[in-house]
C-alpha cells in the first residue's frame, strides 16, 4: 500500500498499459503507433486543462468555471477571426491567454480579497461566463466556413511527426513540471495545500498564491479556448458544456488530492490519458459508447479509494518500534 | 557591554477577549542566550509570533541593529535576520525533509530555478552537524514528533540569522537530543548570534541561559542576569505569589475502583497500558509532551480503537466504539485541543452545553429551548462562567471560559468518570485556580477524575496517584505522598538515577 | 396585442439550420401581414429546457406554437396543456408524438430521405463497400425514421452497400468528432460516413480532412451548404442533400396561421403553404414539404450564399 | 469581548431582540428581493399576474427545490452531493424499465423513491464508511449513476406511463394548486421542523460547525451524515417521480445540470458552503426567487442562458456585498479611531 502511495504514477501507467493490452487483444490495430499518437493528440486539450485545474486543487480550491472560460474565450477568438481574418493566429492565441487569465484572475480576486469560498465563486462565474458567450454571439454559432484556414489549420500542422496541438501539450507539460518542481511559486502551491498555517509561518502569501493558481488555470483555459474551437471548428454557447467535471475527474484519477497539497504533473497527464484511452477504446472494441460514462465514473471512484488508502494518516507514531518500521 | 542586536519596546497585542501582551519590552544581545520565562498563557509565544511577522503588534516598536523595522510577513522577519523554532511544529507533512528546511529560501541555480541537488546536500550537512540521523530525502510525515522538532531546528539554522528564537525546543526531545541541542546552542553563541530561549524547565535555563526576562499575564515583570538570580526569585516573579498556596485542600473519601484499563495497546501509539481509577480519586497522568497520554485517553473515550486490552467500568467490560458510546457508559473527556475538539465555535454557549444532553432536554426528538437554557444556566453558573448571555458565541469567550463551557457540557450528562486533558493549558491564573477548585468539588461529589497534565506543580498539587508515561508506555504508577518533583521528571524523561543525582 | 403571435420553438438557438428556418418564418409573417413570429428555444438541446420555453409561451397566451422537438414524447404533456388553453400546435422538422400536436410537417418524405442518404453514398461507390451512419441524438425522431427507411431500402436497391454501424453524436461537435474517429478506427475498410444531421456531417468531414483520408472516405448526408461548402471544395465530400430550411420555417408558420384561422387538421385535409405549394395530411396528420435537394461541386457555391 | 466586564450572576438567555434580528436577517433580505422581483415582473409583462401563469411558474422550480431542501441539510453538515441529477436519471430509468414489465403506479413510485434512497446510501457509505471526500465521490457516482442509465437505455426511451402516474407531475390538487407545489410546501415544512426544531437538526449544525468537536461531544457524526445522504437521495428519487410524470418519458440525459442549480438555490438561500449555517426558509425563498427571475425573463422571451447570468451575478453579489460592507465599515472605523 505504501509503495502504491509512493508510485501512484507507475500504477496508473500500468493500468493504462493493461487497458491498451486488453483493447489490442480484441483489436490489434489499436496499439499501432499512429493510433496511439492520435489518442495523445485527442487528449492534449484535456491534459492542458487538467494541469491548470491541478494548481487550483492543490491550493485547496476548485475551479468550476474553466469550461465556461474556455467557451467564452473560444467564442471571442472565433468571432475575432471571423470579423478580421487577417489578424495573425499567434496574436489571437496570445489574446486568448490574456483573456483567459483575466477571467481566471477575476475568480482569484474574489477568492483572495473577499475570501468567498472558491466553489461559490466559480459556480457563479460558471454561469456568468457561459451566459456571456451567448450574449456576445447573440446565440449564433461560428462555424468552419467563417473561420480562416490558418485559424483552423495551425494546430493541425505536423512538426516532427506530431501535430502542433500535441506539441502544445508537451510544452505545457514541461513548463508545468518546471513550475511545480523548480520554482518557489510552484512549491508554494503545494505548501499552502499541505498546511496553510505553516505556509504563513514560512512567509507565503496564501491569498495571493491562490490568486496565481486561478490566473494560471484561467490562462490555460483561454489557450484551450482557441485550441478547442479550431479543433472542432465550431464555436457555440454549448462548447465544452459539462466539461468542468471531466477536467476535475482527470485530476482525481491522476492522484490529485481534493484536500489539497498532493498531485504531480505526471499523474495528471496520465489521468487525462486514461480518460482519453477509454474514450477512444470503447467504440473500437465495440463496447457500446453508452458504457463510457459508467466506466469513467467507476474509474474515478476506484482512483479516490486507492488514493485515500495511500494517503491514510498513519497517526502520530509515538512508539519507537513503530517509528523504526 | 555591547548594545543589543534586537530591542522590543512597548509591544502590545490583543485577541478578542484576551490581552496577550501589554507594553512589553525585551533586549537580545549578540553571543548571549536570553531565557524568556512565564507561566502558560503569559504571552511568550505571542511575542515570538510578533517578532517573526506572523502577528502584527497593536502598538510598539521593533529595533534590529539600531533601526526600526516593520515585519508584515514571515519573509520580512527572516530578511532582517530573525528566525524561530515555533512551539507547535509548523512544517509540511507531504514534503521532504530537505524541502521543509529550505521552503521559501531554497538555493537557486543560474536560471533562477530551485537547485534541488545543492538543497539536499546543504540539508544533509545541517542535519549531520546536528547528529540528527535524518535522511533529507524522506517525507516529513514519516518522522516522529522528536525528529520533526529537529527538522524545525535545522530549518531555523538554515536561515543565516542574527537572532534565533527557540520556543520550548526541548519539550518533545529525548535527553540525548537535548544534549545535542545544547552543543548547537553553544556553537551559535560562539558565532555571535543572539538567542531567545523559551522553556519551563529551570534546570536547562540555568545551564544554558545568560540572561532572563519574566512575563506574567502579558506584562514584563522582571529581567536580569541568570548568574545573579536565584530560582526562587524567578518563580516568585512568574507566579506573583508563593507557589504552594495554589492548590485547594481536599478531603474526598476514596472508594471502590470505578474504571479499570487492562493492557490497552495500539499498533503505533501506545502499548500495554493498565491503570485503575477509584471513586472520589484524582488520577494524574504525567509525561513530557508527546508521551502518548492524549492518545490513551482518546482510546478510553472511544475515539480510537485499541488493538487489544479491555476496559472495565463498575465491574462491566465495555468497548466503546465511539465517543457517543463512552458518554452513554458515563465516561467523558475534556480534550486538550479546546478550539478544535472541545467547543463548537460559531455556536452559542447554550447549544454547546446541551449538545450531549439533547435527549434529556427534548421531548420525543423535538427541541425545547426553555429546558436547554435552564440546563445550560445551571451548569455554567456553577462554574462561574463569565459571559454576557447564554446565546453568546463561544468563540468570543476567553480560553478559560471556553474550558468552562466544555466542562459544563460534560457535567450536565452526569458522568461517572471525567477525563481532563491538560485542563489548564493556556488558561489564566484566576481561571486555573477555579478549575482546580472545581476538580476537588467533583471528586467530593463522588466522581472519578483522570487528569492529564504536563505541569509538574499541577500534577503534584492535585493528584492522589500519578501515572507516568514515556514514549507510549506506562513507566510507573506512584502514590502522591511526599513525591519529589525530580522523581517524576526523571521517570518522564528517562534519565538514569545517577545522572539525575 | 391585436396581432396574431406565432412562436417558432427550435431545438437549440444558434444552430444555422434553425436560423435559416427563422428567416423563412419571418418571411411568412411579412407575407401574412398581421403576424408576429417569436423565435425562441433553449441553448442546450434538451427536452426539459424546451418545456420551460413552452411554459412561458403558454403564459404569454401566444396563438400558435411551431416546434422542432428535442424529444417526441417528453414535450407531449406541455404541448397538450398548450392546446387545452387554445393554442394551436404544429411540429416541424423533428416531430412530436401525434397526441402532442395538431399537424406535423416533415421537411420531406421520410422514405425518400432515407433512400437519398444511402444513394448519396452509393452513387460514388460503384463497387459497393462498407458505410456507417453518424446520427444526432439517439432519441431524435426524424433521424431515426430516416435511418429506418434507409435500412429498409438497402437490401433491394443497394445490395452491394454494407451498413456496418450506426453511432450517435448527439448534435454535439465533440461527441460527433469522437464517434467519427471511432468509426474510422474500428472499420478500416470504411468507404463512406453518412451523417443525416448538419452538425454531425461537418464533424465527420473535418475528421476525414484531418486524418488525410480525403479520397478514401466520402462524407455525405444532410448539410447546410453555407456550413459545408469547404468540404465539397476540398473533396472530403462528393455531394450532400438538404431541403430548404427557409421554406421549412416559412411553411410551418403558414400551417399554424391556417389553424389559427379556424381550419381543422384531419387526415386527408389539404393545406396551402403559400409560395411552396400545398400539402395533404396523411393518417397521422403529418405532411411532407418537398423532395430533398442535392448539392455538389456544381451548385454549392450558389446555395452557400443563401443558407 | 464581554467577559472582561462585570458579569451579572444570572446569565440572560439572549440579549438581542428576536424580532429585530429576524427582520434584519438574510431571510429578511431575500423576502425583499422576492417582492421586488414580483413587482418588477408584473410591470414587465401583462401575462404575469394570472393565476395560471403563477401556477405554471411553480413547475419550473419545485422539483429542483425539493432536492435543494435536502441538499441544504447536507451542505450545512459540511458535505455536498453532486450526483443528485444523475440519481434522477437512474431512478427514472429504473421506473421506465419496471414499466416495461407492467408495473403499476404505486410500484413505479416505490421504485423511483427506493432507487433514490439506495443511491444516497451508496454515496453515504463511500463518504462516511470509507472516509472519502464527498465532492469527488459524488463526481464519480454522478457519472456512474447516469452511466448506468445510458447502459440500460442506450438509444431508447421509456414512455407510456399510466395517467394515474402522470398525475404526480401534471395533476392539480385544487384549482390551480398543483400536486408538485403541495408536495414541495409539505416537504419544506417537514424540513423546516427537522432542521430547526429537532435534536437531529441541532446535531447537523454542530457537525457543520466543527465535526471533530461534535464527534468529541458524543454526536454520531458518520451516522448523521449517512442519513443526510440518504435523505438527499430520497428527495432526488421524489423529484425523479415528479419529473418523469411531468415529461411522460425517460431518457438517460434527463435533468442534466440540475445539481448545480440545486446547489445555487442552497447557497443563494444563505447556507454557508463551508457548513454550519443556513435555514430552510432561506432556501425556499431562494427557490422562489430563482423561479420568479427565470419565469419573468421567460415571459419576455429572454433565453435561459441569459437568465443564468442574472442568477450567477446574484449569487456572487449577495455573498460579496455583506463582506464588502464589513470591510468598508472596518476601514472607516480604523480611520475614525
Ligand atoms: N490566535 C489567538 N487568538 C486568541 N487568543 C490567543 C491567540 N493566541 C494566543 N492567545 C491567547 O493569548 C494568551 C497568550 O498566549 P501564548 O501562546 O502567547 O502563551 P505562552 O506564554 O506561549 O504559553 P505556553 O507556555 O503555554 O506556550 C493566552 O491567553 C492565549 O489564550
Ligand atoms: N507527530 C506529531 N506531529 C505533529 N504534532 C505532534 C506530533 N506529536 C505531537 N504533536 C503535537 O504535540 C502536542 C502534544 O502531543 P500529545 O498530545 O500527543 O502528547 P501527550 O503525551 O498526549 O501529552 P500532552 O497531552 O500532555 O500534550 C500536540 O499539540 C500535538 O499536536
Ligand atoms: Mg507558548
Ligand atoms: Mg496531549
Amino acid at each position: 500500500m505504501k509503495a502504491l502511495g509512493k508510485h501512484r504514477e507507475i500504477w496508473l501507467g500500468l493500468a493504462i498499459l493493461l487497458l491498451l493490452v486488453i483493447v489490442t487483444a480484441r483489436f490489434p490495430r489499436f496499439a499501432q503507433p499512429q493510433n496511439l499518437l492520435t489518442i495523445f493528440n485527442d487528449t492534449s486539450i484535456l491534459m492542458m486543462l487538467a494541469l491548470g485545474q491541478m494548481l487550483v486543487i492543490l491550493t485547496r480550491s476548485i475551479d468550476l468555471s474553466m469550461a465556461a472560460n474556455l467557451a467564452l474565450t473560444g467564442m471571442i477568438v472565433a468571432m475575432t477571426n471571423a470579423a478580421f481574418p487577417g489578424v495573425p493566429v499567434p496574436l489571437l492565441m496570445a489574446m486568448c491567454v490574456v483573456i483567459g487569465a483575466g477571467l481566471g484572475a477575476f475568480n482569484g480576486v474574489l477568492v483572495w480579497k473577499l475570501s468567498i469560498p472558491p466553489i461559490v465563486v466559480t459556480l457563479g462565474t460558471l454561469t456568468i461566463y457561459r451566459g456571456l458567450v451567448f450574449v456576445i454571439s447573440n446565440g449564433a454559432w461560428v462555424n468552419a466556413a467563417q473561420m480562416s484556414s490558418d485559424f483552423i489549420n495551425l494546430q493541425r500542422t505536423v512538426f516532427l511527426g506530431l501535430p502542433l496541438l500535441s506539441w502544445f501539450a508537451i510544452v505545457a507539460a514541461v513548463l508545468f513540471w518546471l513550475l511545480m518542481t523548480r520554482t518557489p511559486l510552484g512549491r508554494s502551491f503545494y505548501a499552502i495545500g499541505v498546511n496553510p498555517t505553516a505556509s504563513v509561518y514560512t512567509g507565503i502569501n496564501v491569498g495571493r498564491t491562490k490568486f496565481m493558481a486561478f490566473t494560471i488555470a484561467g490562462a490555460m483555459a483561454g489557450l484551450c479556448g482557441y485550441l478547442w474551437v479550431s479543433r472542432y471548428v465550431i464555436a457555440s454557447t454549448e462548447v465544452a458544456s459539462g466539461y468542468e467535471l471531466t477536467i476535475i475527474a482527470a485530476c482525481v484519477i491522476g492522484g490529485v488530492s481534493i484536500a489539497g497539497g498532493i498531485g504531480t504533473v505526471g499523474g495528471v497527464l496520465l489521468g487525462a490519458i486514461f480518460l482519453g484511452v477509454i474514450n477512444n477504446a470503447l467504440p473500437v472494441i465495440n463496447i457500446s459508447p453508452f458504457w463510457q460514462m459508467a466506466i469513467s465514473g467507476s474509474a474515478i471512484l476506484l482512483a479516490v479509494v486507492l488514493n485515500a488508502r495511500g494517503e491514510k494518516r498513519k497517526g502520530r507514531i509515538i512508539l519507537k518500534k513503530a517509528e523504526a518500521v | 557591554m555591547t548594545d543589543p542586536i534586537l530591542t522590543l519596546s512597548g509591544i502590545s497585542k490583543s485577541f478578542p477577549g484576551v490581552r496577550a501582551l501589554n507594553g512589553v519590552s525585551l533586549e537580545l544581545y549578540a553571543g548571549e542566550v536570553t531565557a524568556l520565562i512565564g507561566e502558560n498563557g503569559a504571552g511568550k509565544s505571542t511575542l515570538v509570533k510578533t517578532m517573526t511577522g506572523i502577528y502584527q503588534p497593536d502598538a510598539g516598536e521593533i529595533w534590529v541593529a539600531g533601526k526600526v523595522v516593520t515585519l508584515p510577513t514571515a519573509h520580512s522577519a527572516s530578511a532582517v535576520g530573525i528566525t524561530a523554532i515555533h512551539q507547535e511544529t509548523v512544517l509540511f507533512d507531504e514534503m521532504t525533509v530537505a524541502e521543509n528546511i529550505y521552503l521559501g529560501h531554497a538555493p537557486r541555480n543560474r536560471w533562477g530555478m530551485i537547485d534541488w541537488r545543492t538543497m539536499r546536500a546543504e540539508a544533509k550537512k545541517t542535519l549531520d552537524a546536528m547528529a540528527a540521523g535524518i535522511d533529507p530525502d524522506i517525507k516529513l510525515k514519516e518522522l516522529g514528533i522528536a525528529k520533526k522538532h529537529l527538522v524545525a531546528v535545522a530549518r531555523a539554522l538554515s536561515i543565516d540569522a542574527q537572532v534565533v528564537i527557540m520556543d520550548e525546543p526541548t519539550a518533545a526531545l529525548s535527553q540525548k537530543e537535548i544534549e545535542e541541542l545544547y552543543v548547537l546552542i553553544e556553537l551559535l553563541k560562539q558565532d555571535g548570534k543572539a538567542i531567545l530561549f523559551i522553556s519551563h524547565k529551570f534546570d536547562e535555563i540555568y545551564r544554558i541561559a545568560d540572561r532572563f526576562t519574566v512575563f506574567r499575564d502579558g506584562e514584563q515583570v522582571g529581567k536580569g542576569l541568570i548568574r545573579d538570580t536565584a530560582q526562587s526569585q524567578i518563580v516568585q516573579m512568574m507566579v506573583g505569589r508563593a507557589v504552594d498556596q495554589i492548590f485547594p485542600e481536599r478531603t474526598a473519601a476514596i472508594g471502590e475502583t470505578v474504571l479499570k484499563a487492562k493492557g490497552l495497546s495500539h499498533p503505533t501509539e501506545f502499548e500495554d497500558i493498565s491503570f485503575a481509577v477509584r471513586k472520589g480519586e484524582i488520577l494524574g497522568f504525567y509525561g513530557l509532551v508527546g508521551a502518548g497520554r492524549s492518545e490513551v485517553m482518546q482510546a478510553v473515550f472511544g475515539m480510537t480503537q485499541p488493538s487489544s486490552g479491555t476496559l472495565v467500568l463498575n465491574g462491566q467490560t465495555i468497548a466503546p466504539k465511539s465517543a457517543a458510546d463512552a458518554v452513554e457508559a458515563g465516561i467523558v473527556y475534556v480534550p486538550e485541543e479546546r478550539g478544535k475538539q472541545g467547543v463548537i465555535t460559531g455556536e452559542p454557549i447554550f447549544k454547546n452545553v446541551s449538545l450531549p444532553s439533547l435527549r434529556k432536554t427534548s421531548k420525543s426528538g423535538f427541541l425545547r429551548l426553555a429546558e436547554e437554557y435552564a440546563l445550560a444556566r445551571t451548569y455554567t453558573e456553577r462554574l462561574d462562567l463569565r459571559a454576557s448571555s447564554l446565546s453568546q458565541d463561544v468563540s468570543t469567550l476567553s480560553g478559560g471560559n471556553q474550558q468552562k463551557v466544555v466542562i459544563a457540557k460534560w457535567l450536565a450528562t452526569l458522568p461517572k468518570v471525567i477525563i481532563l486533558d491538560e485542563p489548564t493549558k493556556g488558561i489564566d491564573i484566576g481561571s486555573k485556580a477555579a478549575v482546580h477548585q472545581f476538580m476537588s468539588e467533583l471528586v467530593a461529589e463522588g466522581l472519578s477524575v483522570i487528569m492529564v497534565s504536563s505541569e509538574l506543580p499541577e500534577v503534584l498539587g492535585m493528584s492522589d496517584r500519578i501515572v507516568v508515561m514515556r514514549e507510549g508506555r506506562i513507566i510507573d504508577t506512584l502514590d502522591n505522598k511526599g513525591l519529589q518533583p525530580e522523581t517524576l521528571v526523571r521517570l518522564a524523561a528517562g534519565i538514569a538515577e545517577e545522572q539525575a543525582a | 396585442y391585436a396581432q396574431t403571435r406565432i412562436a417558432l420553438v427550435v431545438k437549440s438557438l444558434g444552430n444555422g439550420f434553425f436560423d435559416a428556418a427563422n428567416k423563412g418564418a419571418q418571411e411568412a409573417a411579412a407575407e401574412l401581414g398581421d403576424v408576429e413570429v417569436i423565435y425562441t428555444g433553449p441553448t442546450a438541446a434538451t427536452a426539459e429546457a424546451q418545456i420551460e420555453v413552452v411554459n412561458s409561451l403558454i403564459a404569454q397566451q401566444v396563438d400558435a406554437i411551431a416546434i422542432s422537438a428535442n424529444d417526441p414524447d417528453a414535450l407531449v404533456p406541455a404541448l397538450q396543456r398548450a392546446m387545452q388553453r387554445g393554442i394551436k400546435v404544429v411540429s416541424f422538422d423533428s416531430g412530436v408524438a401525434e397526441e402532442g400536436r395538431q399537424i406535423h410537417l416533415n421537411p420531406s418524405d421520410t422514405a425518400l430521405i432515407g433512400e437519398t442518404i444511402i444513394k448519396l453514398a452509393a452513387d460514388y461507390l460503384p463497387e459497393g463497400g462498407d458505410v456507417a451512419i453518424l446520427s444526432a441524438a439517439s432519441t431524435a425522431t426524424n433521424q431515426n425514421a430516416w435511418i429506418d427507411a434507409a435500412k429498409a431500402a438497402l437490401p433491394e436497391k443497394f445490395p452491394n452497400i454494407n451498413l456496418v454501424a450506426t453511432v450517435y453524436g448527439d448534435d454535439d461537435s465533440v461527441k460527433s468528432t469522437d464517434e467519427a474517429k471511432g468509426l474510422i478506427a474500428a472499420y478500416p475498410d470504411l468507404k463512406a460516413i453518412i451523417a443525416p444531421t448538419t452538425v454531425g456531417v461537418v464533424a465527420a468531414a473535418q475528421v476525414v480532412t484531418d486524418q488525410n483520408l480525403i479520397g478514401k472516405i466520402n462524407v455525405t448526408g444532410l448539410a447546410l451548404p453555407s456550413e459545408f461548402k469547404q468540404f465539397i471544395d476540398n473533396g472530403a465530400s462528393q455531394a450532400v442533400a438538404l431541403w430548404n430550411p427557409i421554406d421549412l420555417g416559412y411553411s410551418a408558420v403558414m400551417l399554424a396561421d391556417q389553424l389559427i384561422d379556424g381550419k381543422e387538421a384531419a387526415p386527408g385535409e389539404t393545406f396551402s403553404i403559400g409560395r411552396v405549394g400545398e400539402v395533404t395530411l396523411d393518417d397521422t396528420n403529418a405532411a411532407a414539404m418537398a423532395v430533398p435537394f442535392q448539392f455538389d461541386k456544381t451548385n454549392i457555391e450558389e446555395f452557400a450564399a443563401i443558407y | 469581548m464581554t467577559d472582561t466586564t462585570a458579569t451579572p450572576r444570572r446569565l440572560p438567555n439572549r440579549l438581542d431582540n428576536p424580532f429585530k434580528s429576524t427582520v434584519l436577517s438574510w431571510e429578511g433580505l431575500l423576502v425583499l428581493v422576492a417582492v421586488a422581483i414580483f413587482i418588477l415582473n408584473s410591470f414587465a409583462s401583462p401575462y404575469f399576474l394570472n393565476e395560471w401563469s403563477l401556477s405554471d411558474m411553480t413547475f419550473n422550480f419545485t422539483e429542483k427545490a425539493l432536492i435543494a431542501l435536502a441538499m441544504a441539510l447536507l451542505i450545512i453538515s459540511g458535505e455536498i452531493d453532486l450526483s443528485v441529477a444523475a440519481i434522477i436519471a437512474l431512478a427514472s430509468t429504473l421506473m421506465g424499465w419496471a414499466l416495461q414489465f407492467g408495473a403499476d403506479t404505486p410500484v413505479l413510485v416505490a421504485i423511483g423513491v427506493g432507487t433514490g434512497i439506495a443511491c444516497g446510501a451508496f454515496n453515504g457509505f463511500l463518504v462516511t464508511g470509507l472516509k472519502l471526500p464527498s465532492i469527488v465521490v459524488t463526481i464519480g457516482t454522478m457519472s456512474l449513476f447516469r452511466g448506468i442509465s445510458f447502459i440500460i437505455l442506450g438509444d431508447q426511451s421509456f414512455k407510456g406511463y399510466p395517467p394515474s402516474f402522470s398525475w404526480f407531475g401534471q395533476g392539480y390538487v385544487w384549482w390551480v394548486i398543483s400536486f408538485e407545489l403541495v408536495l414541495f410546501l409539505v416537504c419544506a415544512a417537514v424540513y423546516f421542523v427537522l432542521l430547526q426544531r429537532t435534536n437531529f437538526g441541532r446535531r447537523v449544525y454542530a457537525i457543520g460547525n466543527n465535526d471533530v468537536a461534535a464527534e468529541f461531544s458524543g454526536v454520531r457524526v458518520a451516522r448523521t451524515k449517512f442519513v443526510l445522504f440518504c435523505l438527499t437521495g430520497l428527495m432526488s428519487g421524489m423529484a425523479a417521480v415528479l419529473l418523469t410524470a411531468r415529461l411522460g418519458s425517460t431518457r438517460p440525459s434527463i435533468a442534466e445540470g440540475w445539481e448545480l442549480e440545486a446547489i445555487t438555490m442552497v447557497v443563494l438561500g444563505g447556507v454557508s458552503i463551508l457548513g454550519g449555517a443556513g435555514t430552510i426558509v432561506g432556501v425556499v425563498l431562494a427557490a422562489l426567487i430563482m423561479g420568479l427571475v427565470t419565469f419573468g425573463l421567460g415571459l419576455l422571451n429572454v433565453p435561459g442562458i441569459v437568465m443564468s447570468i442574472f442568477i450567477g451575478a446574484l449569487l456572487i453579489l449577495v455573498i460579496a456585498l455583506p463582506i464588502l460592507w464589513r470591510m468598508w465599515r472596518q476601514r472607516t472605523a480604523v480611520r475614525s479611531a
